[in-house]
């Protein structure tokens, strides 16, 4: 059990999903309740690799190791470390609130469940694999209940949105794959192991173009720039427990690969790279403000703040220092919890109101007190409010990317402006003013809601006034990272 | 004596801040009573310490935080005159407010959310003028501007305080953009964000400036000014200050008067070693300091509200801070800081007090209240005298000295523009005191009563700290204050001058005695002036049409942007993503159209020849087994001589 | 070795011959024709339990039957499919009838000439073999009575079969001509220092117009559409997977002992004829109405990805062509399982059929999805590990332009499976919930779909039985 | 006696393949079709046949090749008239241009 534990991380939901499949179609109470059950496993499983887990240790940890497939030397092989378990801790909670927040789904329960639970191995998987082929398989794993969960449970227009989510992660991940390949056949001997492939060296110009097909993989998942399309209308369609997962944990495996894979793998290209990528961190930051900002769709306004959010990481993976990286790396974690709760908010005033366009609110600080309490928490959060994680994130990335470059600093505070902002102009118009009397009957947040945000609040706020509790996690990892990249 | 029990003092409030939010419906009015007793034991633990520090004591204690690249980034406190003084005025105004608030806000239904801001805000500023460096002293600095924005929307069912809220924050969080900057910049050059160790680097390089690097450093300490800007409502940045007085007076008397704005001079007064280090930066500093004192009091003159009146007195005043310390003066700007909290905070109390009993806010309205609420009325005179420059009380000796170093440094226009605002902020707030408290009643509607003990209280404490505060930094106890300050930093200082004071006193009277004439002897008089001076009075009236400015250029063309890229993402990104999709379809789409109409039309009216010619063009799939041969001989023949070319 | 110690080595195709001319005799004597499948099928299991791989390459009958490695595959996969098939043609009410006795034989007799092909070693072995086949599939696909989409699927796949046969054949007289001898081994040696290559390259290119036929290769596909559409759809899940794994079969035999030597001139040609049919296939898959049409199209693609295998002239590329093959014809079997069972449902092969087909049956459409899924390549399925070995090929061999042209086709390929995909899954059932399928199909169903299952997550144990 | 060059008997064989190959793709009767398949076929016959004379090594196989070829087209016109017939019996006519029910 110990030695397996990653393994069982990964593999718990996919019996949880076979368990669900057992179960008669409409006994939807006990289907929810192993659902919830195999998530509070599964978190329980991270909390208890957490007890195992030795922060000051800067490698893998914790290595499971098994051939799968000898005829490509393909194996089986799992780790966590630094940057990887972070991630995996934050998929478990946010699993677990989001399949709390599902339990207002109410048509075709069995399947929802059972996909749910496949999605979690899959993204479990995908930080836990050090195998790129083993990578490459759970990454797809991930794509395809996503595509019906969106496509059988989100809004009007979900049937375009889940083939175009699932269309244009599929064509980045394609590309990744020739990168893959390109890789381990350049690799002596032909490996797919990351922990032998990460000191390799490798020609520049081979660097540049396998970094440019990982880049298309992860840039379309982060999603960086001119990629970032489906991204709006995956979260606007998407039912709420969904765009939470999304906005949580998919959007980090895009970057989570850059700090995984493209880093350490290509360090030359990393460095010829650079100044694109700050580029587009800002052009990210800037541009996803500015559109959040023109937005009336509450939840349209959300996706596209995750936008110039990732802008941030990006921002801190661009400057390839000590503060970028970490700020980069503590920004995944504050996006998936402050961005996971607003989604949860969004979706709460959606199942009462039935409507998400922001002018047609108004003065609900007044119905829904609470709600309203913890609405502007999050808005605060995310607009970067001291005391609260995302302001120790961006400060962070801030303060690498200055050192990399000012005008990109410069420029990129303007999102924090834009920030506050649109979420301001938000919590304005949603909580502010004359009460909407067509609101007048709006039952305020309850229980089950607010059990699933509160956690979440722990966190900001816990990380937000004492950021070591989960940097000191991170930092030898990234710091041996920085090392492994230096150009000499 | 140790010193660390100063953490309850930030910490404390913040408890009854929590309790208030978590419990606020349970706690009812008990609220406020926990928020004021929190507030009062954070005072009785710090006073001590002050004390100590005043004998010359020095406290500093800190630990890790963050770790930044290797070095770690320490978060502590540092109790030394600067922050001693504040401490000890922020603790006393504090607290005395919010025995007011507790009777100011009595019956509102959201009593208990109120405290807890207040609390909040409270624990926030005391951390900020105990932190010992810039980070942390941002974030505090960041929650107050929070607390501003969450109380200024207090009443948030009114869209006008909803709005006032939200320019309120974006307005200051401009400025703190800049001032994150800035300290980056600064943590680029210097290394360090603590105060002690700037202060001890700028020292070491105040001979050489080798060192050091000047021109980041002068970026930083303009950026850091860009926050002071902000939060102290300097020109250009001032336009959210007025509007905040949507919020509940006391709010406005404790954050928009005496503390929060008051926190941009602080942070000049702690960066002080850094303005002094790098060249011309102080000029600039004055620039702004006076062309905002002035433009204040100017706009003061014609305004009818008067919590508007006041708060354009705040940005006067805290314009006269900010030239001071322009002026080098670090002494004097800190003392006037302190001397305005007290008296400001007593004018907006009294304010308060005012509008509390007539439910009005329009001194048009009001008239002859002085024997209605005597209590208030002689607390706002005093207040008002202070504020005029009226010897002995607080306010003459702080603006005396703040005159006394621009004579000093031999900057006769800003001394004249000084002397010139002065004039205009007697006028301007015995217009208020005239027409507020004297004369007729105009309105008879409006029945006005004298507030509770639980308000008036306050307002003598107060009343009596504006009249004695200015005591340590007068003549009579020989400038203690100064000196006091500059055991910290060493700034330039001048002798007392009785030029100035005459000067000084002279506008005074003279503001006083103008504003009496016009209001209460010859009330045509300012019908009159206003018409022979058409330009002046509607620029004045007008608040120089700033927010006009603002929205037009500044808000407008913001969303104009966002929507037009919001359309180019739709468009032309999508479009390209959509697009792609499209052309697959349309390709096997064009395939089937040519199939079904060239070819049929073919086959059903053509002949042979043509049939033939047409299978040319077509594509495959007809139906027709020999067009598939067809295309199967092309090919074959293609290949052929490709392969014979290849071979 | 002479014919008769050779025959101790031919024995389940000797089971196969007989199994078939007794089959024919039992329609006779048998009312229940349904009987008669199960002795086809009980046959074919012999066959395969009595089928050992050789240790060694044995050259039979003078060296015409080439009984090695390869063959041993395919002999194995011809058996499978031809096992299935009957498997599933045993619910097939259209065949009720007439002939269900005759249907069986044929595919008897298919079996035998597709083991034929797969060890077939001289010009004449492959010509035969192949005009077996044809003939066999001519049949087959017109065998429904007054059906006259069926019959004219039948005389097109008559007319363009026999064309192409006729220009393999002048073409393989040429290479004879050419080589002077008709095995392919020695007119392989010959024809690298060929004094007249011109003629050894027409000869060549007519000779592929025959296996291109047979793998249904753009630009000689274009039979396949119409005919996979006009046949009985258990022959149409047949010819979409034997004959064209046989057609790589001899094709993978010709490349390596005759045109191994100048790949140089054949790599480019095969990576046009690849990028070329795999395109064609999925653009124009896109747009189609009718589900065994579209399976026609996308079974042309898949085609294009097996040419990746040939064209890179490597060990990893026949590997890659080898497991693609078993991956495809479990997948596209399976698939058509699913159709055969919606067909007989609703009496329709037209995509409409298939709307909300997992409200009416679930386990059909979670089936479809799951080989739709592995036909498009996705992870953990076995398509998946067939894309992978051809890109690994083309990787490997650096053919940059040809992996990102599949890369692409991949992306066009997975739109058009999520169409049905969607059209199962989104969109609401038009109809009752449907009976479950027979005791045959279910069986067949499972084993594809447990299989497509296993290949895709314990490749490796697959590989090493295959490629050794 | 005469003895005709192999280029000679190519030329004519390579006239018979494009007679049979041209009959394939301009004739409309399929039963027309069907016979220049044959001759395609027996081009390549001659094919063999010349090859098998001319070229000294193993001089029967192509006359085996041949005759297997003669059987096999006999085969397949059987089968294809066979199929020809059948069409008839539905769709009535065996034009190679009436039959286009499966397009696209």
């Amino acid at each position: 059990m110990t030695s397996h534990i990653l393994s069982w991380i990964i593999f718990t939901p996919l019996i949880g999903a076979f368990a669900v499949l057992f179960v008669p179609k409409n006994a939807t109470a006990c289907i929810k309740w192993i659902a919830l059950i195999t998530t509070g496993i599964v978190t329980a499983l991270t909390g208890y690799a957490l007890t195992l887990f030795q922060p000051a240790q800067a490698g893998f940890q914790m290595i499971e190791r098994g051939v799968w497939i000898p005829q490509f030397n393909v194996q089986y092989l799992l780790g966590t470390d630094g940057i990887s378990f972070p991630m995996v801790v934050l998929t478990a909670i946010i699993s677990l609130l989001a399949c709390l927040a599902s339990f207002g789904i109410k048509e075709r329960q069995k399947e929802y469940y059972a996909l749910y639970l496949l999605l979690e191995t899959g993204m479990m998987g995908t930080f836990l694999a050090l195998d790129l082929f083993l990578f490459y398989v759970l990454w797809e794993v991930v794509l395809v209940p996503m595509y019906f969960l969106i496509g059988i449970w989100g809004g009007p227009r979900r049937e375009y949105a889940a083939i175009k989510f699932f269309l244009y992660t599929l064509a980045g991940s394609l590309f990744m794959l020739l990168g893959i390949l390109g890789v381990y056949f350049a690799a002596t001997p032909h490996t797919f192991d990351m922990t032998q492939l990460a000191g390799m060296p490798r020609g520049l110009f081979f660097q540049q173009i396998v970094f440019m097909a990982f880049f298309l993989g992860f840039a379309i998942k982060v999603p960086i720039f001119p990629f970032h399309t489906w991204l709006p209308d995956a979260h606007v369609e998407a039912p709420t427990p969904i765009s939470v997962i999304l906005a949580g944990v998919l959007l980090k495996m895009g970057t989570y690969g850059f700090f995984r894979f493209s880093y350490p793998l290509f360090p030359e290209a990393t460095h010829w790279f650079q100044p694109a990528m700050a580029v587009l961190a800002i052009v990210g930051i800037i541009y996803g403000g500015f559109v959040a900002l023109a937005q009336t769709d509450f939840k349209k306004m959300v996706a596209y703040s995750s936008v110039s959010h990732m802008g941030f990481v990006l921002l801190g993976l661009a400057a390839l220092n000590a503060d970028g990286f970490r700020g980069a790396m503590l920004q995944m974690f504050t996006h998936g919890t402050i961005t996971g709760g607003l989604f949860l908010l969004v979706g709460v005033l959606y199942d009462r109101a039935h409507t998400r366009d922001l002018n047609g609110f108004g003065g609900l600080g007044v119905k829904m007190p609470a709600y309203a309490g913890f609405l502007t928490f999050f808005a605060l959060a995310s607009l970067g409010l001291p005391s609260l994680s995302g302001f120790v994130s961006e400060f962070l990335a801030l303060l690498g990317s200055y050192q990399y470059s000012k005008p990109v600093t410069a420029l990129s505070t303007i999102g924090i402006i834009l920030a506050a902002a649109y979420l301001l102009y938000m919590v304005q118009r949603v909580l502010l003013g004359k009460l909407n009397p067509k609101w007048a009957q709006l039952p305020d947040i309850n229980l089950r809601e607010v059990l699933t945000l509160v956690p979440l609040m722990v966190l900001i706020l816990g990380i937000g006034v004492y950021p070591r509790i989960i940097l000191d996690y991170m930092i030898p990892t990234l710091d041996a990272l920085l090392k492994t990249i230096k150009v000499s | 004596m140790t010193s660390d029990q100063i953490i309850l003092v930030p910490l404390l409030p913040f408890l009854a801040f929590a309790a208030n939010i978590l419990a606020g419906r349970w706690l009812k009015n008990r609220a406020a009573w926990l928020s004021v007793a929190t507030s009062s034991v954070a005072c009785v633990i710090a006073l001590p310490i002050c004390w100590a520090v005043f004998q010359g004591a020095h406290f500093a204690h800190q630990g890790t935080w963050l770790m930044l690249g290797t070095v770690p980034l320490k978060f502590g406190y540092l109790m030394d005159p600067l922050s001693a003084t504040l401490l000890f005025m922020v603790t006393i105004v504090g607290t005395l407010i919010q025995i007011y608030a507790a009777g100011y806000m009595h019956g509102d239904p959201r009593y208990s959310r109120f405290f807890a801001y207040v609390s909040l805000f409270m624990s926030a500023m005391l951390t900020l003028v105990v932190s010992d460096n810039y980070l942390l002293f941002f974030m505090a600095w960041e929650i107050m501007g929070l607390c501003s924005y969450l109380l200024i929307g207090f009443y948030f069912e009114k869209d006008s305080a909803a709005n006032a809220s939200l320019k309120a924050f974006l307005t200051t969080r401009i400025g703190d953009v800049g001032f994150l900057l800035g300290f980056l910049t600064l943590f680029a050059a210097l290394g360090t964000l603590n105060f002690s160790e700037m202060n001890t680097l700028m020292a070491g390089a105040h001979g050489s400036h080798a060192t050091l690097n000047t021109g980041l450093l002068t970026l930083a300490a303009l950026l850091i000014f860009c926050g002071t800007i902000g939060k102290s409502a300097q020109f250009p940045l001032h336009v959210w200050l007025p509007d905040a007085m949507e919020g509940p007076t006391p709010v406005s008397a404790l954050i928009h008067a005496a503390t929060m704005v008051a926190a941009g001079v602080f942070l000049v007064a702690r960066s002080f070693t850094l303005f002094m280090a790098v060249p011309n930066i102080l000029p600039i500093v004055t620039a702004i300091g006076t062309i905002t004192a002035f433009m204040a009091a100017f706009i003061a003159l014609t305004q009818n509200d008067i919590k508007r009146i006041l708060a354009y007195s705040t940005i006067s005043q805290l314009g006269y801070m900010v030239t001071a310390m322009g002026l080098s003066g670090l002494g004097a700007g800190t003392f006037h800081l302190i001397t305005h909290a007290f008296f400001k905070a007593l004018l907006f109390l009294g304010a308060g007090s005012v509008i509390h009993g007539t439910h009005v806010q329009d001194i048009r309205e009001m008239g002859g209240l002085f024997k209605k609420m005597p209590h208030t009325a002689v607390t706002f005179i005093i207040a008002s005298l202070a504020l005029s420059g009226v010897p002995p009380l607080s306010g003459f000796w702080s603006k005396d000295e703040i005159l006394l170093s621009a004579f000093g440094a031999g900057n006769f226009l800003v001394f004249g523009i000084l002397l010139l605002t002065a004039l205009m902020t007697a006028f301007y707030m015995f217009r208020l005191i005239f027409l507020t408290f004297f004369g007729a009643a105009r309105n008879a509607k409006v029945h006005a009563h004298e507030s509770p003990a639980l308000m008036t209280g306050p307002l003598w404490c107060l009343a009596v700290g504006s009249i004695v505060i200015g005591i340590p930094g007068s003549p009579f106890m020989h400038h203690w204050f100064q000196k006091f300050i500059a055991h910290m930093v060493h700034y330039p200082e001048y002798e007392p001058s009785g030029l100035v004071m005459a000067c000084s006193i002279a506008v005074a009277i003279l503001g006083i005695t103008l504003a009496g004439v016009m209001y209460l002897k010859q009330k045509h008089w300012a019908a009159a002036v206003a018409k022979n001076f058409p330009l002046f009075y509607r620029l004045s009236f007008n608040k120089f049409y700033f927010d006009e400015f603002y929205a037009a250029y500044v808000v407008k063309p913001f969303n104009a942007l966002g929507h037009v890229l919001f359309g180019f993402d739709e468009t032309v990104i999508d479009g390209a993503v959509n697009g792609t999709g499209r052309n697959t379809l349309f390709l096997s789409e064009i395939k089937n159209w040519i199939d079904q109409y060239i070819v049929d039309g073919a086959v059903n009216f053509m002949g042979t020849a043509v049939y033939f010619l047409n299978s040319f063009v077509k594509r495959i799939q007809t139906g027709f087994v020999q067009n598939y041969l067809l295309i199967v001989f092309l090919v074959l023949v293609a290949f052929l001589i490709l392969e014979l070319k290849l071979a | 070795m002479n014919a008769i110690e050779s025959l101790k080595y031919f024995i389940p195709e000797l089971v196969l011959l007989g199994g078939a001319f007794v089959a024919l005799t039992l329609d006779f004597f048998l009312k229940q024709k349904k009987l008669v499948g199960e002795f086809a099928l009980l046959v074919i299991v012999v066959a395969l339990c009595l089928a050992k791989a050789p240790e060694k390459p044995l050259p039979l009958f003078f060296g015409f039957f080439h009984l090695d490695a390869l063959a041993h595959f395919f002999r194995y996969l011809a058996l499978a499919a031809v096992g299935i098939t009957i498997l599933i043609s045993l619910g097939y009410t259209p065949l009720k009838k007439r002939y269900e006795g005759e249907f069986y034989s044929l595919f008897l007799f298919m079996a035998f000439a597709l083991i034929l092909v797969a060890a077939a070693n001289n010009l004449l072995m492959i010509f035969l073999a192949i005009e077996f086949i044809s003939l066999l599939s001519y049949l087959l696909v017109g065998f429904l009575k007054n059906d006259p989409k069926s019959k004219e699927a039948a005389i097109k796949y008559l007319l363009f079969g026999s064309v192409c046969s006729g220009v393999m054949l002048y073409g393989m007289s040429l290479l004879y001509g050419a080589a002077g001898s008709i095995e392919l081994s020695v007119i392989g040696d010959t024809l690298f220092f060929a004094p007249f290559k011109p003629l050894a390259i027409t000869a060549a290119l007519f000779f592929f117009v025959g296996l291109g036929f047979k793998i249904s290769m753009a630009p000689f596909h274009m039979w396949a559409p119409d005919v996979y559409e006009g046949a009985p759809t258990p022959v149409t899940a047949f010819l979409t997977v034997a004959p064209k794994a046989l057609g790589f079969a001899v094709l993978t035999r010709v490349l390596d002992s005759v045109f191994w030597n100048s790949q140089s001139v054949w790599s480019p040609v095969l990576v046009i004829l690849s990028i070329l049919t795999m395109t064609i296939g999925n653009i124009t898959a896109v747009s189609q109405s009718n589900i065994k049409r579209f399976l026609a199209y996308s079974s042309i693609a898949q085609a294009g990805y097996i040419l990746m295998g040939l064209a890179v002239f490597s060990i990893l590329g026949r590997g890659a062509v080898l497991i693609y093959l078993l991956v495809y014809l479990l997948t596209n079997l399976g698939a058509f399982t699913v159709v055969l069972f919606v067909g007989g449902q609703t009496q329709s092969d037209s995509l409409d059929a298939y709307a909300g087909l997992s409200e009416r049956s679930p386990t059909a459409a979670a089936m479809l999805t799951i080989f739709l899924l592995s036909l498009a390549g996705l992870p953990p399925l076995a398509g998946f590990i067939g894309k992978y070995y051809v890109f690994a090929a083309a990787i490997e061999g650096k053919f940059i332009t040809l992996t990102i042209f599949a890369a692409i086709n991949s992306v066009i390929a997975a739109y058009y499976y999520f169409r049905i995909i969607r059209l199962m899954y989104l969109t609401p059932a038009t109809g009752p919930a449907f009976p479950a399928p027979s005791r045959s199909l279910t069986v067949a169903l499972w084993a594809l779909f447990l299989g497509v299952l296993a290949l895709g997550i314990f490749p490796g144990f697959f590989i090493t039985r295959i490629l050794g | 006696m005469i003895v005709l060059p192999l280029s000679h008997i190519l030329i004519f064989s390579l006239v018979l393949f494009a007679i049979g190959v041209y009959g394939a793709l301009v004739r409309r009767n399929i039963i027309g079709i069907l016979i220049s398949i044959e001759l395609m076929l027996n081009a390549a016959n001659i094919n063999l046949i010349a090859f098998s004379k001319y070229t000294s090594l193993s001089p029967e196989t192509g006359q085996i090749f041949a005759l297997f070829v003669i059987a096999i087209a006999a085969t397949a016109a059987a089968v294809g008239l066979a199929i020809v017939l059948a069409l008839y019996r539905v769709r009535k006519t065996v034009q190679a241009d009436e039959v286009n029910l499966l397009k696209w």
